[in-house]
C-alpha cells in the first residue's frame, strides 16, 4: 500500500506542477482508525497528504458530477466503472478526466473489524502480509485480511480498474466468484415471503437517505422522494413508504449499479441495501449479459431497444 | 418485491385493437378480484409510532 | 400548556384576484371561534401560518391591519403545493391560521419620524397593512410624513388599486406609484424602476426619517445603494426578509441566518443588523 | 443526594416492576449495534453497549410524531380542524443512558422550552421522563465528552447515576425524579461512604478520555469573518450531504412538518430533518440560501460551535459523545473543524495602495 501512496503523491505532484490537471481527488489519512477521507488537492505543495491504504472504500466517482475543472483522480475497480458510466450518461467528459488507476486489493470493513474484536475500542491498526493487527486498551488481535472485507468487496470481479491513464502498479488476477447466492434465496420465496423478509430487511432504517447520498449514482437534482408536486412518497417512517424508497431507488440504478458498496458502507444502522441493487444486477447480467460501467462507449441495456429483447413478460 | 404476479400484467396493445384491450383489461379484473384486496404495499394512515 | 402549532380554524370570507396574471389572491378569513380573535393580536409587519388541512402550511405576512377588526387578510402568490390548493377554495371553506408570529415594524420607534415605504410586487402586503394602521384617525397624528413607492411589473399587477387610488387622492400621504412598462394607454402615474423613482421622490434622509423596504431581492439590492446616496443610515433602512419556513416559532431549525431566526427574532431587521449576519437569505 | 446499594439481582427485579408504572426504555442489541427501544416485560436493558448507535433522543423526541389529526369529511361537523391526539403522559424512563446524551436533553430543551413558546409534545415527553445513567467506566477513543461540557460520570440533566461494580450497582439518586423511581423499583439499601466510589471512578474515568476539543475562543470570534473564511471549502470537500450525522446527533432537533392524507383522514405530524439536504431551504421560488453542500455543512457546524454558543452562553452545542465521528462515512471529524474554527484568524485585509 505505501507503494500506492508514494505513487499517487509524485503522479499528483507531476500533473499540478506540469498544469495538466487543476486539481487532484484522493484520499488523505483519517482522523480515526479504520477511515480516509477524500479530499482535494490543488497545490503541488499540498501531494503529501494523499494516502491510499484498505479504507479507501469511499466511491470518488461520487465527487465528479458538474465538476467544470480538469481532475486527477484515483480509481479503484469500481471507481473507475462509475466513472465509465458517468461519462456514458454525460455527468462529466473523459478529457477532463486523468484516471489515476489503482487495482485493488479490495477494501476492509470498519464494522466488522470493529465486530471481530467485540465492539472493543480501537485505537490502531497494523496491515501487513494479508493480515491485520488491530490493537487497543489492553488488547492486541491479528485478523485474517480476508475475513473483514466488505461484503461487495469479498466477491469482486472486477477490481483492475476499466479506464485509466496512469496506473498504480500491474493488474492484479481477477476472482471467479459466484456473486449472487443470496439473492436465490430471495428469489426462491413466495411474494409473501419476500415482502415479509424485506420488511424485514428495512426495519431499523431511519430515512436519512445516507444510502441515496453516498451513492455515485444519485446525482438527479432532485430525487423522487424530495418531490412535492407530486409528493410520490410520504416523508415520515412509515414500513410501506420505506419500502416503497428503497424499491424505487434500486431500480433506478438497474443497469448502472457496479456493486461499489458504497449505500451499505454509509447506512448507519447497518442494513444491507446491495440486495435490491444486486438483484437488478443480476437481472441485468442473465437478460442482458449487461455488467455495468464496463466501458463508457456502449449504451446501458435500459437505454436502448432491441428487437431481441427479453419480451417473454408481455402477455 | 413480494407483489403477487397475479397483480402485475404487461401487455402490448396498439391503439387500433380495442378489443384487446377491452378482453385483456376484463381478464385483469376478474383475475385481480380473484385474489381479493392487496395487504401489501398498501398504506392507510402512517404507522409511526 | 399552549400548543403553538394549534391552527386557530377560520372560514374563508371572500377572495379577490388581485392581478391580471391570476396569481396573486386575497384571501379574507373570519374566526370559527370569536375568541380566537382576541388572541390573535397582531401588529403590522407580523405574519402567520397559513394551515390548508391536509396540505401543509405556508407563512404569508399579514395584510389586513390590526385597526380592521372582523376578519384577517393576505395575499398570497400562487407558487408550491399549499398556495396552489389554497387558491382552488373558495368562500366558505373552512382551514386553519397560526399566529401572529415574529417581530413587526418598529412602531414604537417610528412614533413622529417620517416614514418612507419601498415596495414592489406581491411583497407590499406587509406595507398594506402599515400603510392602513398609519393612516388610520387614532394613529396618522404620531407619525410625520408618510412617502410610499411602490411598483410592479405593469398596471395590472398593482396590488390593492382601489386603495392605492384612493390613497392617491389624499393629501396626508404622498404617493409614487410606478410601473416598470405601462402597457395601459390612461396610466397617469409613473413609470420606471423602484430604485429610480426612489431617488427621484424620496425625501433626504435625517435622523427623523426611516425607509422601510419589502420586495423582491434585485430591488433590495438596487434600492440600498440609492437610499445610501440618499444619506439613510443603516439604521434607518428597515427590511424584512422571507426564508424557507416551517414552525414559525424559531424551533425547526431552517430559516436562521446566523444565530437569528428569521421566523421569530426577525422578519424584520434594519440593515445594520443584517449586516452583522450572514447573508443566507 | 442518596447513595444505594442493589445487587443485579434487585437489579433486574427492579426494573421489571418499573414496568408496572413507567414505559421503559434500555439499550438492546439490534442487528451489529444497541440502540435504546422500549422493553418489553421480561426484558432486561442490555448494558454490555459501550454506547448505543443512535442516540436516545428518539425516546422523548420520535423521528415521526404526530401532532394533530382532522377529518376532510364534510359531513363531519368538525372537519378540517385541528385536534390534538391525546397525550401519552404515562411516566417514562430510560435506563442507563449515558451522561453524554443526559446532557444533550437540556441542550435541546433550550431549543423547545423557550420564553416565548414552549414545544407541548417535546416538552410533556420529557417531563415525564426520568433518567437513569450508567456512568461511563471505558470511554471510547473518538469520545471527547470532558471537553464538550459533559464527562463520564457527569451529573447534568441525570436522575439517578449508576455505577456497575460487576456483581451489584451503585445507585446515586439526584433528583426527587430519581427518588421517586428508585422507590418504584423497591430499591433500598443505603450506602454509606458510596460518594468516594464515585469520585474516584469519575477520576479514573476521565483519565482515560484521550481526546479533545478546544472551544474556548469561539464566542469571541467575529460571525461574519468566521463564515466567510476560507477553510470551509475544504471542510466540506468529502462531505457527500447523508445527514448520518445529523441522525444519529443527541443534539440534533431540527425538524419538518408534513401533513399526510388518506382518504378523508388526516395527519400533520413532525419529522426529524436535516440541514445536510438541500429541501431543508429551499424558497418556493427555487432559490435557495444554502444551495450548496459547502453551505450546509458550515451551517451544521456554524450551528452547533457558533451561533448556539452566542444564543444561549451555554457552550457548545454538542456533548462529545463522537457518534458523527465515528459513523460520518467519509471521516469529517467535528473535532478537526471545532480545533480549525477555535483558532481562526481572520485573513489580513489586503491593503487597497
Amino acid at each position: 500500500m505505501t507503494e500506492y501512496t508514494q505513487k499517487i503523491r509524485e503522479i499528483a505532484k507531476k500533473l499540478l506542477s506540469e498544469g495538466k490537471v487543476d486539481v487532484v481527488i484522493g484520499f488523505r489519512e483519517g482522523t480515526v482508525p479504520l477511515m480516509a477521507e477524500p479530499c482535494l488537492v490543488s497545490d503541488p505543495a499540498g501531494v503529501d497528504q494523499l494516502v491510499f491504504n484498505s479504507f479507501c472504500g469511499v466511491n470518488l466517482a461520487n465527487y465528479l458530477p458538474r465538476r467544470k475543472d480538469r481532475i486527477a483522480v484515483v480509481a479503484k475497480g469500481c471507481d473507475s466503472r462509475n466513472m465509465a458510466q458517468h461519462i456514458a450518461e454525460n455527468q462529466i467528459n473523459r478529457d477532463q478526466l486523468v484516471i489515476i488507476g489503482a487495482p485493488c486489493t479490495r477494501m476492509m470493513d470498519r464494522r466488522k473489524v470493529a465486530a471481530a474484536v467485540d465492539g472493543k475500542d480501537i485505537t490502531s491498526v497494523a496491515e501487513a502480509d494479508g493480515r491485520l493487527t488491530v490493537t487497543g486498551p489492553g488488547f492486541e488481535k491479528v485478523l485474517d485480511r480476508e475475513s473483514v472485507l466488505q461484503d461487495n468487496c469479498a466477491i469482486c470481479v472486477h477490481v483492475n480498474p476499466v479506464l485509466s491513464d496512469e496506473m498504480l502498479a500491474d493488474p492484479l488476477p481477477e476472482q471467479e466468484k459466484d456473486r449472487y447466492t443470496d439473492i436465490r434465496e430471495v428469489e426462491a420465496m413466495t411474494p409473501g415471503e419476500r415482502y415479509a423478509h424485506f420488511e424485514e430487511l428495512l426495519s431499523g432504517c431511519i430515512r436519512c437517505y445516507a444510502c441515496r447520498n453516498a451513492c455515485p449514482l444519485c446525482y438527479c437534482p432532485t430525487c423522487f422522494v424530495d418531490e412535492s408536486k407530486p409528493q410520490w412518497v410520504g416523508k415520515s417512517i412509515d414500513p410501506t413508504d420505506t419500502l416503497t424508497f428503497h424499491f424505487l431507488r434500486a431500480f433506478h440504478c438497474a443497469g448502472r449499479c457496479t456493486d461499489c458498496g458504497a449505500c451499505e458502507r454509509a447506512c448507519p444502522v447497518g442494513i444491507n441495501v446491495r440486495q435490491f441493487t444486486k438483484k437488478l444486477e443480476k437481472d441485468c447480467k442473465e437478460l442482458f449479459d449487461w455488467e455495468a460501467g464496463m466501458s463508457p462507449d456502449v449504451r446501458p441495456p435500459l437505454d436502448t431497444f432491441r428487437p431481441d429483447d427479453p419480451g417473454k413478460f408481455i402477455k | 418485491m413480494g407483489i403477487d404476479p397475479g397483480r402485475l400484467h404487461f401487455s402490448w396493445i396498439s391503439s387500433a385493437e380495442a378489443t384487446k384491450f377491452v378482453d385483456v383489461a376484463t381478464k385483469v379484473i376478474e383475475e385481480v378480484k380473484a385474489l381479493g384486496p392487496a395487504d401489501r404495499f398498501v398504506k392507510e394512515k402512517a404507522q409511526v409510532a | 400548556m399552549e400548543n403553538p402549532y394549534y391552527p386557530y380554524p377560520v372560514r374563508i370570507a371572500s377572495t379577490v384576484i388581485e392581478t391580471e396574471d391570476r396569481n396573486l389572491k386575497t384571501f379574507k378569513f373570519e374566526f370559527l371561534d370569536p375568541a380566537d380573535e382576541e388572541k390573535f393580536s397582531y401588529m403590522p409587519g407580523q405574519f402567520a401560518e397559513l394551515s390548508v388541512t391536509g396540505k401543509g402550511e405556508i407563512p404569508i405576512g399579514i395584510a389586513s391591519s390590526p385597526t380592521e377588526k372582523g376578519f384577517l387578510m393576505f395575499t398570497v402568490n400562487k407558487v408550491g403545493v399549499v398556495s396552489s390548493a389554497l387558491h382552488n377554495m373558495v368562500e366558505g371553506d373552512i382551514m386553519g391560521v397560526r399566529g401572529p408570529m415574529g417581530n413587526w415594524y418598529p412602531w414604537e420607534k417610528l412614533q413622529g419620524k417620517n416614514v418612507v415605504i419601498i415596495g414592489g410586487g406581491f411583497a407590499f402586503t406587509t406595507l398594506r397593512s402599515s400603510i392602513v394602521y398609519m393612516l388610520h384617525p387614532d394613529n396618522r397624528k404620531k407619525f410625520g410624513d408618510i412617502h410610499v413607492v411602490y411598483g410592479a411589473r405593469s398596471p395590472g399587477m398593482l396590488l390593492y388599486r382601489d386603495e392605492l387610488a384612493e390613497w392617491e387622492r389624499r393629501d396626508d400621504i404622498n404617493m409614487h406609484i410606478t410601473v416598470d412598462r405601462a402597457d395601459d394607454p390612461d396610466w397617469k402615474y409613473n413609470v420606471g424602476f423602484v430604485p429610480s423613482i426612489t431617488e427621484k421622490n424620496a425625501p433626504k434622509a435625517d435622523n427623523d426619517t426611516y425607509a422601510i423596504v419589502c420586495g423582491p431581492p434585485i430591488m433590495i439590492k438596487f434600492t440600498q445603494p440609492v437610499l445610501e446616496k440618499l444619506g439613510y443610515a443603516h439604521d434607518h433602512i428597515i427590511m424584512s426578509l422571507e426564508n424557507r419556513m416551517k414552525c414559525g416559532i424559531g424551533m425547526c431549525g431552517r430559516c436562521n441566518i446566523g444565530m437569528e431566526f428569521v421566523c421569530k427574532d426577525g422578519p424584520v431587521f434594519t440593515l445594520e443588523e443584517l449586516n452583522r449576519t450572514p447573508r443566507e437569505y | 443526594m442518596r447513595f444505594l446499594k442493589i445487587t443485579k439481582n434487585d437489579w433486574a427485579r427492579g426494573v421489571e416492576g418499573l414496568k408496572d408504572s413507567f414505559r421503559v426504555f434500555g439499550p438492546v442489541l439490534e442487528r451489529s449495534h444497541f440502540n435504546f427501544r422500549p422493553l418489553e416485560k421480561g426484558q432486561e436493558p442490555d448494558f454490555s453497549f459501550r454506547n448505543t448507535r443512535l442516540s436516545p433522543k428518539s425516546t422523548v423526541y420520535p423521528q415521526s410524531e404526530i401532532l394533530f389529526t382532522y377529518t376532510l369529511d364534510k359531513s363531519r361537523p368538525d372537519h378540517h380542524v385541528h385536534k390534538e391526539p391525546p397525550r401519552d403522559e404515562t411516566p417514562r424512563a430510560i435506563l442507563g443512558i449515558r451522561p453524554c446524551d443526559a446532557k444533550a436533553f437540556g441542550l435541546v430543551k433550550l431549543n423547545f422550552d423557550t420564553p416565548e413558546y414552549k414545544d407541548p409534545y417535546w416538552l410533556s415527553a420529557y417531563e415525564a421522563t426520568t433518567l437513569v445513567g450508567l456512568a461511563c467506566d471505558e470511554p471510547c477513543s473518538a469520545c471527547f465528552c470532558t471537553s464538550a461540557g459533559s464527562g463520564p460520570f457527569d451529573e447534568a440533566g441525570l436522575d439517578v447515576l449508576l455505577k456497575d461494580e460487576g456483581d451489584h450497582y451503585l445507585v446515586k439518586v439526584l433528583t426527587e425524579k430519581g427518588g421517586k423511581l428508585v422507590s418504584a423499583a423497591g430499591w433500598a439499601g443505603e450506602a454509606s461512604g458510596a460518594e468516594k466510589a464515585f469520585v474516584d471512578g469519575a477520576a479514573v474515568a476521565a483519565e482515560k478520555i484521550t481526546s479533545f476539543v478546544s472551544a474556548d475562543k469561539l464566542a469571541g470570534k467575529v460571525t461574519n469573518q468566521l463564515h466567510n473564511a476560507k477553510f470551509w471549502d475544504d471542510v466540506a470537500f468529502s462531505c457527500i450531504n447523508c445527514g448520518t450525522c445529523t441522525f444519529l446527533c443527541p443534539t440534533c432537533w431540527c425538524f419538518d412538518i408534513q401533513d399526510e392524507v388518506a382518504g378523508t383522514d388526516g395527519v400533520r405530524m413532525k419529522n426529524w430533518d436535516s440541514c445536510m439536504f438541500p429541501l431543508f431551504t429551499l424558497h418556493g421560488t427555487g432559490h435557495n440560501p444554502r444551495g450548496q453542500k459547502t453551505d450546509r455543512v458550515r451551517q451544521r457546524f456554524m450551528h452547533k460551535l457558533k451561533y448556539f454558543v452566542d444564543r444561549y452562553d451555554k457552550g457548545i452545542m454538542c456533548v462529545g459523545c463522537g457518534r458523527c465521528v465515528q459513523h460520518c462515512p467519509v471521516n469529517i471529524d467535528i473535532r478537526r473543524v471545532c480545533e480549525i474554527m477555535n483558532e481562526y484568524e481572520p485573513e489580513p485585509e489586503t491593503c487597497p495602495a
